[in-house]
């Protein structure tokens, strides 16, 4: 093969397996000079693998990188610093105890002679790019005392760092809302004119069509295709994606007047400050915000993770007291967290394992687990919502992000849970996946379960809910009933005033 | 079909890991049983058995309190205090099994105590059970005025003293606690939530996994298990001593990782912890068989148990 | 002065226990308020409580203040060193050390001589540059031992030791005392000498692995009574407590019940309480000014059956008399 | 002014974190001189200084170590394989510098070999140094032959009796040390690669942090520390044995975590340390003051150590 002059960046047939299971078959890649790339594909099909071999995380078997021209050899995280590529990591790789600063210029910090670290060139630095993202970030706090939104743009920050010249992005945005992307966006733009090239790996599609001009699309670890973004519609990427063409549903509604849960005054903190909601038997209510306007900590209040300074929970005519989670799934309620990696899974167990723990009772006769009946359950619902690749004996942590998501909420279902809290449900989660779990909630709705979603993403929440709640600087700043649901109404009551 | 299937590799996935552990098992045996002829005879390998049999008891409790991500460094101690106690109890006429039980309870208390620092005080395992090891040791030590108790009721030594099957009763005994540690661990929703809250104590709470009861268990089932250990060995040796069960942690804890738990928690095996201690029977057996000198059997010790774990990295893969 | 490296066995400054009234003349009587310090090895074990009832008792009849500190575990050195220098700073008019080993009180020591204070190392391990050692001869207390397997059995076979703490200076000797007497008659072997940590769980496993296979032996001689006893049981369990003799060391009162009870052969007493009195008497003459030799040798003897009840008498004048009388 | 505000939280916090444990001090100290008149006595507060200044030589090692994720129980037996190393040297008439750099080297290499098993090998810290542990005690006992070597030079005793403002020599070098170690944490790479891999292996190798070196150093450093912990300790005693340094790592491990370290890694503080030594010391010393009978100090032990945390975890919040 030849080596093409005009590619900044240039994989052939790149090949990876953990053990016996291959999950890169022979991928290729190539990007010009300041293009924006997109590389799409189902959950699973392969995309931070090979990220992850581009930037020295994991080695890759067999393929050939090249860089400007010139082949590379790269097989720790130092060559791919080396070759000038920097990556934006899906899971957010980041040390709890160590500043904002310190994380963004780890392994690479500013000296100040030989030996010692330069903090305060660092904080300038730091803040410096950090001006253009989010300037309300302490760029001397510790990551620990971050929210993930804010995390994920730290792990942006430190992309931006080096003076890299492709720099790989997986789904940068996840925890992010539109006015964040937005300032992506413009950092995207400055940096292409100065002729970076840019990977950008997400499952929203509108984002890909605002930035990519061309796009590669991988499935089960094979190059599918690869098109010229703007000319090509967007059923015929899903189509190369998922294999087939997605039906466009419309919202459908099944709520009643029946009060399934009431929450009142509702306090913790400044984070969030006496909310307070009622969700009905079969509705699906949406809560939308700006990051940081208390979304997550109020799923979390409700759920019974954290424990508020006052106020009350109530479920099917219950009060339900204190920060005890095991009590609100008892009493029907169960949250799919936003941090997955933290609050959701445990990586070394497999599927099964995940999934039967909140209703161990559920699974066990005379004091032993039914392991048949668990994995028989786990098979059923895994296969529903599609998991990828079909294992559910594997641990958790070897599968991909949006498949770790789907076996987080099959525990749910696996539960009997009746009150559903999702925190950004599709993040991480591909466009048909995504369809498949909106179908899912709205199943859900129609068998009667009240449901909290969470979501930064304005279409999903407008697709999926019945009523919306908007939250703003940790307070229910607005309600809207059916017909009042517009992004226009939502971004009115999200910005705080003055 | 396809679950037979399916359901394949994590079977063989758990054989494989703890035949790394026999692996290393078995060179150490081949080794003395060239260099010793006694080595390899039926009596020999009972009495490894049973030699291994206290520090199974201890290993056995330290693998689940390993697995739920703390660790218990208290063991010996522990067991001193219920030996002393138990022992105390016999001598002043209590009858035997109340007595038995009274040491078990004992045990099961200090372990609560721990774990009542660990899950509701939030405190390091590591530490807690650090001033457990003073504080337990000194009770014992107090109570007793730093004097063995001697004159077990011989009805309560026979116990440990008997045989079954030509098996000692300390081993059939800890093969039976064994088995019963093993379904905890395998079979039962405590197992699934010693291995969530070893893993991930966050996201565990958030499952709805009692995590403060499920470090409570652990160490209480360590502590109780440390008991029956103590018990155990005093009736074989007809005393209960308050410097008993010295250094047992660290047999334990090296049982354990020999056998494939991660001190960082979520992981750990049963089966795994035995073939571990055996190995550390048959390592001690086998040097006091050679008449190693002192210092050499010390030197010994240290590089079989690294060369033990290296080998078992290297036949178990990452 | 510098002194010669002390070495408690061997050193020809020496006296023995019973001489000290016919050689230095009656104790004199303490100044008022004479306070001695003693520092001892740990009180987990018997003996070193025995040692300080010693201390007490014989302090209590003249009148003087006693404060009995000890490490808080065998084998905490610096722990023992830390209380021994704080006791120093104290203002005590002599200071007993029982040392962890030989070298971890060496500045508490040296403090003290500095300050003019007599210090006495009481047994066990040996400070070298101390200038009084009161305590029995770790060796001897070995030899012994084989001389009753060389009376007993005049047609040898194979023994056994249990060996204490690798690295500990009673231990070496006591082992190396048993070894070298036993070895010389010509007909003995010793099969195996293994350590056990001093712990009686350790003891019971070597000698149970070590009857495995050896299972003619006729003998085992254990660095102390707590192991000796562990040893006791392995015998008994084994089935060989009519052919194999176990001696311990130390005298502990459970060891005397164990030699009356037939369990245990033998243990060599080396009469705690009576070496604390001595050593209190050894402290009190130099805290009064007497020069009294480097080493005050104390007594032992061999306990088996046939003469534990000359011995087992909590009346320790008569004790002495009996000691005195050898 | 945007900017002094912004830093200010970083500061206080660390400040924060460290008063909680001094609390803990100032508490104990306060019981204490109510308790006994001579505590609160300068001779006595140099006493106390003196009296920690090894567990601290050994905990600013340890943790170092411990932030990175990992734990050194072979401090004791290290420190005593190098005491009987350079003291052998002294006794043949190496030059004293000489004699202390290979001494110190000793260390480094043993520290070395810990962590390359841990860092090139994989295994874990806590067994490759229980394994060490055994291992370095027998190398030093096979070396002396298990016996003490007398007749170190004058002129290297001098430098541990000696004193420097009223401040004897190793309180002033475990100073200087300490100063050392506060700025490796937290001014230079190292500090923070450490920190990064105690915190979170797998962000710190993904940033390109050099894992392999940051453990070895670690490691290297405990190792080199103890062998300076027992040059010191030697040059007070005038003599090297082949035991020394038993229960040191216990010790250290609890004034690490006395002040603050967590032994999940990542998370630690050299003054936090040091105020945990002086802690661990004036409780040693208070008691031998009031004159506690050993078992009773044995049980005030355990129980400090346990309020000590649990002070620690109310004052500094979460
Ligand atoms: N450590 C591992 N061990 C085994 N299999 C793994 C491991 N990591 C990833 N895989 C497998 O590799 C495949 C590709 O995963 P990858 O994370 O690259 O997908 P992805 O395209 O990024 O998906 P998503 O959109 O969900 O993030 C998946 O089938 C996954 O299960
Ligand atoms: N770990 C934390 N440390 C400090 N403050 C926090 C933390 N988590 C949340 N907060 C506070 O709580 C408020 C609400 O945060 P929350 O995460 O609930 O918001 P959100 O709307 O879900 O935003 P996001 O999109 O970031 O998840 C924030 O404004 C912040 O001040
Ligand atoms: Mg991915
Ligand atoms: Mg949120």
């Amino acid at each position: 093969m030849t080596s093409d002059p005009l590619a900044r960046l240039h994989l052939t047939g790149v090949t990876k397996s953990y053990g016996p299971i291959q999950v890169l078959h022979g991928v290729s890649l190539r990007i010009a000079p300041g293009e924006v790339h997109g590389l799409l594909g189902e959950n699973g099909a392969g995309k931070s693998t090979l990220l992850n071999v581009l930037c020295g995380v994991v080695t890759h078997d067999g393929g050939v990188i090249e860089v400007d021209g010139a082949p590379v050899q790269i097989t720790r995280p130092k060559d791919a610093a080396a070759a000038g590529i920097a990556m934006i990591h899906q899971e957010l790789q980041q040390v709890p105890e160590l500043t904002v600063a310190q994380n963004i210029f780890l392994g690479a910090s500013l000296r100040r002679g030989a030996l010692f670290v330069d903090h305060r060139e660092q904080e300038r630095a730091a803040r410096r790019i950090l001006a253009a993202l989010d300037p309300d970030i302490d760029v001397t706090a510790p990551i620990r005392d971050l929210r993930v939104a804010q995390r994920q743009i730290v792990e942006i920050a430190k992309a931006l760092r080096s003076k890299a010249r492709v720099i790989a992005m997986d789904e940068p945005t996840s925890s992010l809302t539109p006015k964040e992307f937005e300032r992506l966006v413009e950092v995207i733009r400055v940096l292409t004119a100065q002729g970076v090239s840019v990977i950008y790996v997400s499952h929203k599609m509108d984002e890909v069509y605002r930035l990519c001009q061309n796009a590669t699309i991988l499935r089960d670890g094979r190059f599918v295709t690869r098109v010229a973004i703007p000319e090509t519609p967007l059923p015929r990427v899903i189509e190369h994606m998922v294999g087939r063409e997605l039906a466009h549903a419309h919202h459908r509604s099944f709520a009643t007047d029946r009060v399934m849960m009431e929450v009142r005054d509702l306090t913790r903190g400044r984070a969030v400050q006496g909310a307070d909601l009622t969700l009905h038997k079969g509705e699906v209510l949406g809560i939308a915000g700006l990051v940081g306007s208390g979304r997550t900590e109020l799923l979390r209040l409700i759920a019974g993770v954290d424990a508020p300074d006052r106020g009350s929970v109530t479920i099917e005519g219950t009060a339900v007291s204190g920060a005890n989670p095991r009590a609100r799934i008892r009493a029907g309620l169960g949250l799919v967290p936003e941090e997955r990696k933290r609050d959701g899974i445990i990586r070394h167990r497999p599927v099964t394992a995940n999934i039967g723990l909140p209703a161990m009772d559920k699974f066990t006769r005379a004091g032993l687990i039914r392991k048949g009946l668990l994995h028989k359950r786990s098979q059923a619902l895994m296969r529903e919502v599609n998991l990828r690749p079909f294992d559910v004996t594997r641990p958790i942590g070897s599968f991909s992000g949006g498949n770790q998501q789907k076996a987080i909420i099959g525990r749910w279902l696996a539960a009997g849970t009746r009150i559903y809290l999702f925190d950004e449900p599709t993040r991480g989660i591909d466009v048909g996946a995504k369809a498949e779990i909106y179908d899912l909630i709205e199943k859900l709705a129609s068998e009667g379960c009240g449901i909290l979603v969470v979501s930064s993403e304005l279409p999903e929440v407008i697709r999926l809910s019945d009523r919306v709640l908007v939250m703003c600087e940790g307070r229910i700043s607005g309600s809207l009933s059916a017909d009042q649901i517009s992004e226009a109404n939502i971004a009115r009551h999200a910005i705080p005033a003055g | 079909m396809s679950k037979a299937l399916t359901s394949l590799p994590l079977i063989s996935r758990i054989r494989f890991r703890d035949a790394g552990t026999l692996v290393g098992l078995i060179l150490i045996a081949i080794v003395f049983s060239f260099l010793s002829p006694s080595f390899l005879t039926l009596p020999n390998l009972v009495n490894i058995l049973q030699q291994s049999s206290i520090n199974a008891c201890i290993a056995l409790g330290m693998t689940l309190v390993i697995i739920s991500g703390g660790i218990d460094l208290s063991v010996g101690p522990v067991a001193a205090l219920s030996a002393t106690l138990g022992a105390a109890m016999m001598v002043a006429g209590v009858p035997v099994p109340l007595a038995v039980l009274g040491a078990i309870a004992t045990g099961v208390a200090c372990g609560f105590f721990n774990g009542a620092l660990i899950a509701w005080g939030g405190l390091q395992p590591f530490i807690v059970t650090l001033g457990g090891l003073s504080l337990y040791r000194a009770l014992a030590l107090i109570y007793t005025g730093g004097t063995p108790i001697f004159g077990l009721p011989g009805e309560f030594r026979a116990i440990a003293n008997g045989t079954l099957l030509g098996l000692p009763g300390p081993v059939i005994a800890v093969g039976v606690l064994a088995f019963v540690a093993w379904v905890i661990l395998t079979k039962t929703p405590l197992g699934e939530y010693l291995m969530a809250v070893g893993g991930n104590p966050e996201a565990a709470r958030v499952a709805g996994v009692p995590v403060t009861l499920t470090k409570l268990s652990a160490y209480m089932i360590s502590g109780g298990l440390a008991s029956i250990a103590s018990l155990i060995l005093i009736g074989r040796l007809g005393a209960a001593e308050p410097t008993l069960g010295n250094l047992w942690e660290l047999d334990a804890i090296a049982a354990s990782a020999i056998g494939g738990a991660s001190l960082m928690g979520g992981r750990g095996s049963i089966v795994g912890t035995l073939i571990g201690c055996v190995i550390l029977g048959a390592l001690r057996n086998g040097l006091t068989l050679l008449n190693v000198q002192a210092f050499y059997q010390l030197l010994a010790t240290g590089i079989i148990i690294i060369v033990a774990m290296l080998i078992d990295r290297a036949t178990s893969g990452k | 002065q510098d002194l010669a490296p002390l070495n408690s066995d061997s050193e020809p400054d020496r006296i023995d226990w019973s001489q000290l009234d016919a050689t230095f003349g009656p104790m004199p009587a303490p100044a008022d308020g004479t306070k001695v310090g003693g520092v001892s090895k740990t009180l987990t074990n018997e003996y070193w409580r025995s040692l300080g009832e010693g201390y007490k008792s014989f302090a209590d009849a003249h009148g003087v203040d006693v404060v009995y500190q000890a490490a808080q575990s065998e084998g905490d050195q610096l722990g023992q060193l830390s209380i021994a220098e704080t006791l120093i700073s104290q203002g005590f008019n002599a200071l007993l050390f029982s040392p962890q080993t030989d070298a971890n009180l060496i500045p508490a020591l040296e403090k003290a001589t500095a300050a003019g204070v007599p210090v006495v190392n009481v047994n066990d391990a040996v400070i070298p540059t101390v200038a009084h050692y009161v305590g029995n001869v770790q060796k001897d207390n070995g030899m012994r031992v084989a001389q009753w397997f060389i009376d007993t059995h005049p047609e040898g076979g194979k023994v056994a030791v249990i060996e204490g703490q690798a690295g500990v200076f009673a231990a070496g000797q006591r082992t190396a005392g048993f070894t070298e007497t036993i070895l010389a008659a010509g007909n003995f072997d010793v099969v195996a000498s293994v350590p056990a940590d001093w712990s009686r769980e350790l003891a019971f496993n070597a000698a149970a692995t070590i009857l495995q296979q050896h299972p003619d032996l006729i003998g085992f001689y254990a660095n102390n009574d707590g192991m000796a006893l562990g040893v006791v049981e392995a015998v008994k369990s084994a089935g060989k407590a009519d052919q194999t003799a176990v001696f311990g060391t130390d005298g502990i009162s459970d060891a005397y019940a164990a030699v009356r009870a037939g369990d245990l052969t033998g243990t060599v007493d080396s009469f705690p309480v009576l070496t604390g009195e001595v050593a209190m008497e050894v402290a009190l003459r130099l805290a009064a000014g007497q020069d009294l030799p480097r080493v005050v040798a104390t007594p032992q003897a061999l306990i088996t059956k046939d003469n534990i009840e000359t011995y087992a008498t909590s009346d320790l004048s008569a004790l002495r008399a009996t000691l005195m009388a050898e």
